[in-house]
């Protein structure tokens, strides 16, 4: 069952210097209690993929075209009171940096309570709920009412996660949840992650540069590039048979463990997206390009079930 | 074999004043290393551990508090900076973000030519020509596109490669490579980092290549140090301490990485909470209060560092003999 | 505790602040060459025996380092000296009389001035338009270079000479029969419960308020907008929006942190005000320490120039000590 | 090529076009004050009290002299001063700043200390007392003037220098081995250069005003000589019954003035976010 579908959403950035096409005609499907991960390096839109889905891309960007469908309802279409509600409640967001997406001048408490009281819970029911959610994720009672620079880093991404979850929202979105903290500590967070989508069956689009990252935690991978979908698969189909030449690439990058060959590396440069290369976005750095993937932008093809690569060599 | 750089019980304080309150945090505590020519040593801790100061040390751009830096058998610790500054072109630095190594209202081309005239007397025409040349030498090519484009209209991937040019340019011995690659993506770190190795191989350079990824250190070093919370708590060659780790947060650190860390069949090791504050450490052994192996004695005194033969060392007293 | 301890050694903070512009002010009051008796008197035709008796009369006549220490000790009995243009004058007690004054002008200007600065700012920056935002931003610059002489005696020639709606000057019409408490009349009169008294004083005080609060108003009005604009943008308020919490809450919690700016500065901004002071007292005849400073330096009477400096100096010292504790108070980050 | 076309964006900008006209006005008025004022400044021109007409277009003042005339030659007496003070006060708080700022340690606190101290007094007091003490003469007003404000230039420059010292590049140009003059003068100074500029013109604005309430108090210029301040106070008392023209003009010139060098700091700083965004 779905609980959350995007069709051919364009975004685009209306800046000084030109016109950016950040996400081009993405579509996907979210299962219940399904973890999809966006995985795609600087520039390759997830970013912005994931800000559209609660409809909040921000001011020279506009979504250009395209739905977003949560639970039936096309939350491009709603009204800002509605999306408002929506907000938080149904799909809600846990951003990179828990260090300056906390307000430092308020309590956590009051930052907590507040936005539960938007959302129509009455105050003691509030408390309940904030002191069952801290505990939830791993922090003990008195970090309610501590301020956030009293916190560590990975403390503070445990309570924006913990408002994320609170109100058992149908999709929560993790924008890099851990770039911003140590390997260790990395690891904590994202195993909790995981006790959540087992607890409280929510679905999770987890947005990342990390593919090894995704390989390991995810139930679908998507791989983009230049805004674009390169792949898109469930983990397992995807680990033992990646199609995408980019894709590729990004998994040979990898580094082995003590293996003495260094992994490869992709020659060339991420594209500049106010003048995308004509056909297909990678051709510029393809290894396999063909005269085709000049100019004709490929299709996604199904190569096999629920697998879909946008490549002519699979054409 | 001998050694290009030594530092002997170095110790390194800082004074940071947050808000009209002073205080010292002690980033390196009491670490000696030894890099030997020709050599990749590669330090590896979070952030906050006293890698990057370390490396720092290293170059003597700190004067450290105690203990001694040693550059090529000549003790540079207390030698003021006029004296030092004809050493520099032997020791650079490459540092984690590109965008800020290079003067943003210089030109590529002024950045490269700068230290050849300031070191060599270098004339104009041959500074620029030395230049180019460094320039294609790291693969922008052609040089000339380069030489007249400030920083920040080249790519991460290019600037990188700039800032290597401009420190190859002095042909320097020793190289401090702190998280060169880090704030680059994925598809293109390798390139960087071959870049490197190729470098060391040609003029016969020693590096200290500080990061957080012990899986890419497992590819390229010949010995790794461990490092937390200021002090250097493991030591080894790479073969030994990967596959071998004793630390338990060396142990923690390899079990941590994503996808890697189920293939290797590694004794796993979780840790409990957060590097602590630096300004603040624990009592006893550093990492105590989350290592799940703790000892009675390991909250009390801390572990010396011991040799365990093989030119192995590591801090924890779970190899007390 | 830890707020009082704080309260303590930043109060502690002033002395050295103090001692440092007493110092200046001595050096170039008394050592620069020059004899501040001749130059007091404005001639130079005076008997020598009575110049030395002028000078002993006065302590001038002691070595320069007699003289630093010997006022030092004096002022903090509370000792400033005595007037060189009316002899034997006691110039705290002046001062004591002219404080009042400058008070009340200043604290009923610094609400004028916050209530436009940060009340325009606030709204520049919920403002949709780029234009009304460069508009008010300029504003701010401009109205902060408003000559005050030029702008008082504008307002005067509005309000009092063809509207005739307010006075020229003074601070009540009649003072008879008015007992002050802390000398500052609109205060006073609220506390003895004298509206008609409060009502005039107010009256009084609107003109050379406003003048002052109004070019005061400048840096707060690009300060707010500024900061507003650069919070309004911020990952926090990204996140406040993405838990759904309404615009009115956010723009609300985004005030508070503008709010930490614009109290640092004012500490600043109450040096400005006082230098701002001096000229508004003498546009509007308003007796104060301002008025006071002028008429003495045109008589050149150093000993009460010396003493309003280091008050001067002292109130700008208690003003930052005060905006201190709010700022800890507002920001939490701040250990004290 | 570059040069040119810099120099055109920087006319392009609407507040530093209006700013710079405004200003050169006022300095052509100096500079040919001979040559535009019809009458001299000092001695009656005609009937005393003359609202402005053909003849007058500023009107008489109360000895019968012209006040466009007295404002022409006014304006040599505010520039020179400014100009002397602003030039003063730059070079010097510029010159500490650096230093202090590059190098650090005791040096550094004291001097900021001392210039906090000042910086945290009001001006304009300060300039009085200092004027006082000095003399009443233009020079000594531009004296005076320059004190008060080395302590605005010091901290903008250490300010700056030490968050640039924090850059990469600088710890880099350590790294290569460059002598500390050159860090200095090549790898920071250049990046002062643009706040320097909004300062500078911000604090031109400031001297102005702070020149004009000098001389409302007669600390600048011994009458009969034209001053925009001293003319103001001196109108004051006639505003009441009337004679408005005698202080409107002073009045006027004092804030164009400074709100002239207040476009040029507007624009500059609005270029500066403009470049860095």
């Amino acid at each position: 069952m779905e609980v959350l579908t995007v069709n051919d959403l364009w975004v685009k950035y209306y800046t000084i210097s030109g016109i950016v096409s950040a996400v081009s005609g993405v579509s996907f499907k979210l299962r219940k209690s399904e973890m999809l991960a966006i995985v795609g390096e600087s520039g390759s839109g997830k970013s912005t993929l994931g800000l559209a889905l609660l409809n909040m891309v921000p001011k020279p960007g506009r979504i250009e075209r395209g739905e977003v469908i949560l639970d039936g309802v096309n939350i491009l279409k709603s009204s800002p009171r509605e999306i408002m509600k929506i907000r938080g409640s149904r799909i809600s967001m846990v951003f990179q940096d828990p260090f300056t997406t906390l307000d430092p001048l308020r309590k956590i408490v009051d930052q907590f309570e507040e936005f539960l009281i938007e959302h129509g819970v009455d105050k003691t029911r509030a408390r309940s709920i904030i002191k069952e959610y801290l505990e939830a994720v791993g922090l003990p009672e008195r970090v309610m009412y501590s301020y956030p620079h009293q916190l560590s880093g990975g403390q503070k991404q445990r309570v924006s996660i913990a408002m994320a979850i609170a109100l058992n929202p149908q999709v929560v979105v993790a924008d890099e949840p851990t770039t911003a903290l140590d390997v260790i500590v990395q690891k904590q967070i994202m195993d909790l992650v995981d006790s959540i989508k087992e607890k409280y069956k929510s679905s999770i689009v987890l947005i990342t540069h990390d593919l090894a990252l995704a390989l390991e935690r995810a139930d679908t991978v998507m791989v983009m590039y230049g805004g674009n979908i390169m792949e898109y698969a469930g983990k397992t189909e995807l680990y033992g048979n990646m199609k995408h030449p980019y894709t590729r690439g990004l998994f040979e990058a990898l580094p082995r463990i003590l293996q003495k060959t260094l992994p490869k590396s992709l020659p060339g440069n991420p594209p500049d997206l106010r003048y995308p290369p004509p056909g297909c976005v990678f051709h510029p750095r393809c290894e396999f390009a063909m005269e085709k993937c000049k100019s004709e932008k490929p299709p996604l093809i199904e190569v096999s079930k629920d697998h879909i690569v946008a490549c002519h060599l699979y054409g | 074999m001998s050694t290009i750089v030594e530092l002997l019980d170095v110790v390194m304080d800082f004074e940071t004043s947050s808000l009209g309150r002073k205080q010292k945090v002690r980033a390196v505590d009491r670490v000696s290393l030894r890099i030997n020519k020709g050599e990749i040593y590669g330090l590896v801790g979070e952030s906050g551990s006293g890698k990057s100061t370390l490396g720092r040390v290293s170059l003597r751009l700190y004067k450290p508090v105690k203990g001694k830096v040693i550059f090529e058998n000549k003790d540079i610790t207390y030698l003021p900076e006029r004296v030092i500054r004809p050493l520099r072109r032997e020791m650079q630095l490459i540092p984690q973000d590109p965008y800020g190594a290079i003067n943003p209202a210089q030109t590529i081309g002024e950045a490269l030519i700068e230290p050849l005239q300031v070191h060599f007397n270098t004339s104009k025409e041959e500074a620029f020509n030395r230049a180019c040349r460094a320039l294609e030498e790291v693969g922008l090519i052609p040089p000339e596109d380069f030489m007249d484009r400030r920083p920040m209209e080249l790519s991460g991937g290019q600037l990188q490669r700039a800032v290597i040019a401009r420190a190859m340019i002095l042909r320097p011995k020793y190289i401090v490579a702190d998280e060169p690659t880090s704030n680059l993506d994925a598809s293109i770190r390798t390139s960087v980092i071959k870049l490197l190795l190729d470098f060391r191989e040609k003029y016969d350079q020693s590096i200290l290549f500080i990061t957080h990824d012990i899986a890419l250190l497992s590819l390229i070093a010949n010995r790794i140090g461990v490092m937390y919370l200021a002090q250097l708590v493991e030591e080894g060659s790479v073969e030994q301490v990967i596959k071998e780790p004793l630390h338990p947060y060396t142990k923690a650190l390899l079990s941590a990485i994503p996808l890697i860390s189920s293939q290797i069949g590694l004794e796993k090791v979780y840790l409990k909470g957060e590097i602590g504050d630096p300004a603040n450490p624990p009592r006893g052994c550093r990492l105590h209060p989350r290592c799940p192996l703790v000892l009675e004695e390991c909250k009390s005194r801390e572990p010396p560092l011991i040799e365990v033969g093989n030119g192995r060392s590591v801090k924890c007293w779970l190899y007390y003999k | 505790m830890g707020l009082l301890r704080y309260t303590a050694i930043r109060a502690l903070m002033i002395i050295p602040t103090v001692l440092i512009l007493y110092t200046l002010v001595f050096i170039v009051l008394r050592v620069l060459p020059g004899n501040p008796v001749l130059a007091a008197l404005g001639t130079k035709n005076i008997p020598e025996e009575q110049l030395q008796a002028l000078m002993r009369e006065l302590g001038l006549d002691k070595p320069l380092y007699v003289q630093y220490f010997d006022y030092l000790v004096n002022f903090i009995k509370g000792d400033m000296g005595k007037s060189m243009i009316i002899r034997g004058r006691p110039i705290a007690s002046d001062i004591v009389d002219k404080l009042p004054a400058t008070l009340e002008l200043s604290i009923w200007s610094i609400i004028f001035s916050l209530i436009i600065g940060v009340g325009l700012g606030y709204l520049g920056a919920r403002a949709r338009s780029d234009r009304v935002k460069a508009i008010i931003r300029l504003t701010g610059s401009i109205v902060f270079v408003i000559f005050i002489p030029a702008l008082g005696l504008s307002l005067q020639l509005l309000f009092s000479k063809y509207l005739g709606l307010l006075p020229t000057g003074g601070r009540l019409s009649t003072t008879g029969y008015f007992k002050p408490i802390t000398g500052i009349y609109t205060l006073d009169a609220l506390l003895r419960l004298d509206i008609p008294v409060f009502i005039d004083a107010l009256k009084h005080i609107v003109l050379p308020a406003l003048t002052l609060g109004l070019v005061i108003s400048g840096p707060y009005m690009r300060l707010t907008l500024n900061n507003m604009e650069e919070i309004m943008e911020s990952k926090m308020i990204e996140a406040y929006r993405a838990r759904g919490v309404r615009d009115s809450k956010i723009l609300r919690h985004a005030f508070r942190h503008v709010l930490v700016p614009v109290t640092t500065y004012t500490g600043l901004q109450f040096s400005l005000l006082m230098g701002g002071a001096v000229l508004t007292e003498t546009t509007f005849n308003w007796p104060g320490i301002g008025t006071y400073l002028v008429d003495k330096v045109m008589y050149r009477d150093y000993t009460a120039i010396q003493a309003v400096i280091i008050i001067f100096a002292i109130i700008v010292g208690l003003t930052s000590l005060i905006v201190d504790i709010l700022y800890a108070l507002i920001d939490p980050r701040v250990r004290y | 090529m570059m040069r040119a076309q810099s120099i055109f964006t920087i006319l392009k900008n609407k507040y530093i076009s209006t700013g710079l006209i405004i200003v050169l006005v006022f300095v052509f008025m100096a500079i040919l004050a001979d040559i535009i004022s019809l009458y001299s400044p000092v001695d009656p021109a005609g009937p005393p009290l003359q609202p402005p007409s053909r003849d007058y277009f500023m009107g008489t003042d109360n000895l019968g002299r012209d006040v466009f005339s007295r404002i022409v030659y006014g304006s040599r007496i505010m520039l020179m001063i400014v100009a002397i003070a602003v030039a003063m006060s730059g070079a010097i708080g510029t010159m500490l700043g650096l230093i202090s700022g590059y190098l650090g340690g005791l040096l550094d606190r004291v001097l900021s200390f001392i210039m906090d101290s000042i910086y945290a007094f009001p001006s304009l007091i300060l300039a009085i007392s200092l004027s006082v003490a000095l003399g009443a003469s233009p020079i000594n007003a531009a004296i005076a003037i320059a004190v008060v404000y080395v302590p605005t230039y010091f901290r903008m420059v250490r300010g700056q220098v030490l968050s640039i010292k924090n850059e990469t590049y600088i710890e880099m140009a350590k790294a290569l081995g460059l002598p500390s003059i050159r860090i200095v003068l090549k790898h920071i100074l250049p990046h002062v250069t643009r706040t320097l500029m909004v300062v500078f013109s911000m604090n031109s604005a400031d001297a102005i005003l702070t020149e004009a309430a000098l001389s409302f108090m007669g600390l600048t210029v011994q009458p009969p000589t034209p001053d925009w301040g001293f003319d103001l106070y001196k109108g004051r008392g006639f505003i009441l019954l009337g004679y408005w023209w005698i202080m409107l003009f002073p009045g006027l010139s004092i804030p164009l003035l400074a709100v002239g060098f207040a476009l040029i700091s507007e624009g500059v700083s609005t270029l500066i976010t403009a470049r860095k965004r």
